[in-house]
């Protein structure tokens, strides 16, 4: 099993559902988190004062998924998400040694989904 | 003579009108998401002070002195002529300066009622010329129809106490022009969660506050009349706020906050043009009726139709003030108000039939105008903004700004 | 006589007291746990329109109308024979509907303040009951004892300029009452840190402000004793506010902002009793010691007797209200008002030993009365809400919200 | 003789001031980091309680009562002889304690404007100390000399309708100081974007309606100048609000909310000494040039000299009040008010003369004893926090509080 | 050692806290996060309109732990946040390969308690 | 490819970024978390009474390095972050078996920078 950790625009959020929907990845956890990385900030103004920002506003997803959705899921993410601008994010892949639904107690592979 | 109850009385309802705005600013902002409440506060702001201006400049001209039966003239742009004398056609007992002022704080909510249509998605630049034309050739016009010196409706025996038509109407049905010429917002399903349910209310308790310097204070001094508005505004307000919240409870399981204040809202509007001419018994069924209506709309026929209208501008404004307004037509009573006529259930059916006309009469016109100006605007400026930008939201692509700090 | 000096005053003094009860929603709303902060406003807008109505239809009348010594009549239900002219009894120089609606802020608010006291676990369906049988059977008998024309404690030389007994002892009492008869919320230590402290800050500014409409305005005209009223009213604020400061800066290190508005707050309470009969300098007397009383209550006594009266309505209001009772009959003076009375400090022990009883009967009564209305309704609704609709939060539970939304 | 409706002005004027120092609160706690934003609220509310106490104890004998021309006597401390009657040489038409009240407003929220240039980094013992000190030695006598019987700027001639100099120059240049004396933050860079934006808005909101109280009532009745001041500060707000947008929006690409509101404002602090000599175009113009400089002095000024005025309290208030007081010796017109004078532009250059001068008096005055109380302060307590306590936070470090909870 | 990552339902947080604290286990790391998963939604309704947003508040706890306490946390966290109904939540058990305590330097078991 | 997550105190955030600067790293995920530790809480007073927290504000990292900047970025997040007193935070380092940059698709070493 594996841990997909994804940072994306907040906006790309509705398309990224979407897809992943489209990819039956329905079970996620997401956070708001702040993300400093190559993309420039956008300049804000504050009192007639230019401020760029360099800590930006982003999603942060975490999907646990079996090994044979990982590539079905990193795609759904890509093809959500990207604009082909700078700061269309990044997507951590990690290995998920063990998982468990509180609920049932059930684990691995079953709880997963 | 001016009289300094009158005075105070008129100066201090024109303050509780302006925080009306404010309170507008803050009753939209947070039903939008957080990420576009800046927008609509900042187009509340800015009309508070565009209007401010263009009232004192020429809007009240156009508005208020004695011109044809449809406008006014130019003779008192930039308050020539408008002293510190009263003027007696308008109130004889306080400042001309104090009715000015009084009715510039109506010119300015006014336009401002409109931005729960076109909320989230309008550009500033096209949002900020619509403002201006509209208030010129739409609100400025139809003041002085309905209480302009020789305006046409006025004449006509139409009662307006404190603005449903001028204010109410005029406005809904410009919001539901724009909420048609805009289209629907990006991703956004029926209903949307407002980001900070507490500045609603916040909002609507300044908006009920407020409201008493509207109604009341339309009386133009310290009187039995204004003090029946005052009574029959909060009565109305009280009874509309509940039946929103029963109705909610009985379709939907629980009454809820947002349902609350949106049905004393409703209720507030509606009893606006009646307020001077009603007791307090008319004004619980109008409270009662404004909120059952209201409901029906913002749930069922906004969703039929499907125009998105996002914060309700017509479904509240625009139906609870002809609501208001054919009311007026049907509880007027001369014995609250001797300068006012009785209605139809009075036995005077032709108040009625002089209400609706009035009612069609704003509505028509608005609607034209209206349009023409969005399509005027729309060909020069363009409505609406980028697809990105929307997604982004207002306070970032509009302004440059965010409403809310993450960290520290 | 109409005076429009006067109306003006009394009107804008209702217009103050109604924002009091947004400002208090603010004030308690921010005090609770981000997932029950709904669940109070909702309380406070929801009597907003109960009351009103209550008041017009029926409550006004039991209240106010000639009666018997402990009760008025239903003679002026719906507001019958409650028109424009003065009613001289209780104003000869405003319409009689301004008294009126100027009383109905006070019906309003009074219920309005116990909600402090179940705050974040009470069925909205129980509230609402309690809330209704409470201002029927609690508070319109006690106005109308203190205030009434006929009322026994009005002849028998109480004195109550703006509400101590009516309002806040009244209120006090139920709120201990109901916070006894609820029980403990779940999870909770001894203090719940606010979800949101500038609201609560907020809400104690609208009250400050909203105040001197309640102490000033009952002087019902714009006269020496309404002047008299809001200075005391601010002074006692003010040297409350900073007695609850100072307190904490010894005794906990530093000085707090909540412990700052707290002590404003109930010395905004001590002072409404007395001030039309009371001059500045006790009215900061009544200010510190207030205080000192107050935080007696909320930060030991409470805590010793393990009642969890939420948001302190007891501890600030019942208490506040007591002190204020009895140090009018300590400060009263006849150079104030001279339709007042002097009190013990000059030489007149008489005037104390009423406001003693004056006191006691209140609390006596609104017990009793107060304790079987929670019984009868705990027996046919139920008062509290399930162990997992607590936990979820009332926002969600009783109203199918949530206050903020998470993301944009 | 008293006159009521000229009562309820100045008392709803007093009540109208004192919300603006919450209104303050909130625009200047919105504006800081949130870790800070209970420093600021505490700030301006324990003013509240303690400058109200300090002006019935004697502020208001220093400022008013009969003295020399730089100070008044000792006479009226305690408000001993501040009665109920009127006292003609300030207003004869309402209760001495009315106009008292009404002050005491103004003696608030001054030394509550200058909180905004030490922001973020002040000792609470530090700030209570300076607080106490500047009322007493600062405020007290410079309104004693403006507007007190017998004041030496009051003879020579000087205007200042409602406080340009002893308002807001004053608070000015104690801001200047104060944010030379504290140093800069820590890791603060040129932008700090606010916290809260939409309470700063708020704080506007209140800020612009309380206003027309401090305007206005400085009438002190209800009379033509009343409503001519009402009338130029809603103009020279609204002028200055959509100057500082247009600025915005050419320079930095968009209107911006936040440069909006500081327009707004900075529109109310110029208009504040002319309001009850100028016209309605004069207003304009005001407005349209205070945004212009105040805009230079926080985005140029400001960074080139490389203070840290957090707030800006110099930059708006200061400077704005510079700019008022000037323009005033440019615009004064005595077909607007009699008592008043010519100003430069209606061929009398004395009045620019005098205001020039007045300005330079106030601004050196001030200077000196503000420098001298911060000397005196840091000496014996020490100005700033501990950097641990600055990168913490005021409001955990200084009031052990948080002002938001992160969870439910 | 591990790393474990919890979903639960937020107002379980007290309970699992009490589990947790049994179970000897002190310190955590907590944060708020929305979640997709089996669970419907409350339906919410605003201005008469029913929403049933799918994204719901969850809590979030990340626990390092050295790997004979990965049993009793897990026990403590489902024993504080099992009600039986969906929605009840997931935990996630990561590999843990280094810990650092910042304030000493040290590092692997000594650390991470 | 390490994940490096750091718990701070909020109030140190500026001064870790600072040195990871230095250190050149540039790419980081932050949020804002509460966290339970050794750390006593203040004591906090509401109306009165004393109460002392015990979840604590604190700020996460979440950086994605090569493996030869794992030692850089450690030794800056200490230097940035170290007051010597409880609370200073943790760090937890995990494995990263794959990165994708959305932008690009680019995945791996060429993805991570
Ligand atoms: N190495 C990394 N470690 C942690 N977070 C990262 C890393 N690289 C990127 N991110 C996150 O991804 C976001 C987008 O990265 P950015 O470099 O702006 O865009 P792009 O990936 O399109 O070049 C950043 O704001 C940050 O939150
Ligand atoms: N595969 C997953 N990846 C990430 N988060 C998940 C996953 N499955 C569940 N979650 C999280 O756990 C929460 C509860 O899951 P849900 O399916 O509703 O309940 P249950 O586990 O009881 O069936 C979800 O809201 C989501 O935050
Ligand atoms: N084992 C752990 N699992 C998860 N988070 C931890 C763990 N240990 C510490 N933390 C996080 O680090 C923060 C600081 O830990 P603490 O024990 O207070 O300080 P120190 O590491 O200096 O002893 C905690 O508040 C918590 O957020």
């Amino acid at each position: 099993m594996k841990l997909i950790i994804a940072i994306i625009q907040p906006y790309k959020l509705e398309e990224v559902k979407k897809e992943l929907y489209k990819a039956e990845v329905n079970l996620m956890t997401v956070s708001e988190v702040l993300g400093h990385g190559r993309q420039k900030g956008v300049t804000e103004v504050y009192r007639g004062v230019k401020e760029t920002g360099n800590l930006l506003r982003k999603i942060r997803l975490e999907i646990a998924v079996n090994d044979d959705f990982v590539k079905k899921t990193v795609d759904a993410i890509i093809s959500g998400a990207r604009t082909g601008e700078t700061g269309d994010g990044k997507i951590f892949v990690l290995d998920l040694p063990e998982c468990i639904r509180i609920r049932t107690g059930e684990t691995g592979k079953e709880a997963i989904g | 003579m001016i009289n300094s109850g009158d005075t105070a009385f008129v100066l201090f309802s024109a303050a509780l009108v302006l925080l009306m705005t404010p309170g507008l600013a803050f009753f939209y902002g947070g039903m939008v998401r957080r990420k576009n409440v800046l927008g609509v506060l900042m187009q509340c702001f800015i009309i508070m002070c565009v209007l401010s201006l263009q009232w004192v400049l020429f809007g009240y001209s156009l508005a208020f002195s004695p011109g044809n039966s449809f406008i006014g003239s130019l003779d008192w742009i930039g308050l020539k002529s408008v002293g510190l004398e009263p003027y007696a056609d308008y109130a004889a007992t306080i400042p001309h300066q104090a009715f000015m002022i009084f009715q510039a704080m109506f010119a300015v909510i006014t336009p401002a009622l409109i931005i729960g249509a076109f909320a989230e998605r309008m550009k500033f630049s096209a949002f900020l010329l619509v403002t201006i034309l509209w208030a010129t050739f739409v609100y400025d016009p139809i003041a002085h129809m309905v209480w302009g010196v020789g305006g046409w409706m006025r004449n006509f025996g139409a009662l307006d106490f404190a603005g449903g038509t001028v204010v109410h109407i005029n406005a809904g049905v410009a919001a539901l022009v724009s909420a048609v010429f805009l289209g629907k917002r990006l991703n956004v399903g029926h209903a949307v969660p407002p980001h900070n349910l507490p500045f609603t209310v916040l909002g609507a308790g300044l908006l009920w506050f407020g409201w008493f310097g509207f109604n009341a204070g339309s009386a133009l001094g310290a009187n039995g009349i204004a003090v029946n508005a005052f009574v029959v505004t909060n009565t109305a307000a009280a009874a509309a706020g509940i039946t929103w919240a029963v109705i909610d409870w009985l379709k939907n399981g629980k009454p809820t906050m947002f349902g609350t204040i949106t049905g004393a809202v409703a209720g507030l509007v509606a009893i606006t043009p009646a307020a001077g001419f009603v007791g307090v018994i008319p004004a619980i069924l109008i409270g009662i009726g404004v909120s059952c209506i209201c409901f029906v709309m913002v749930t069922a026929v906004k969703i039929k139709f499907g125009y998105d209208d996002s914060l309700d501008a017509f479904g509240v404004h625009g139906i609870g003030g002809i609501f208001g307004a054919l009311a007026t037509g049907l509880f007027a009573n001369k014995l609250i108000n001797p300068a006012g006529a009785d209605g139809l259930f009075l036995g005077n059916p032709k108040l009625f039939l002089i209400q609706t006309g009035a009612v069609l009469v704003t509505i028509v016109y608005s609607l034209i105008v209206t349009v023409t100006i969005f399509k005027v605007v729309d060909f020069f400026v363009g409505l609406r903004v980028e697809e990105k930008e929307e997604l982004i939201g207002l306070d970032l692509s509009q302004h440059k700004e965010a409403a809310y700090t993450v960290l520290e």
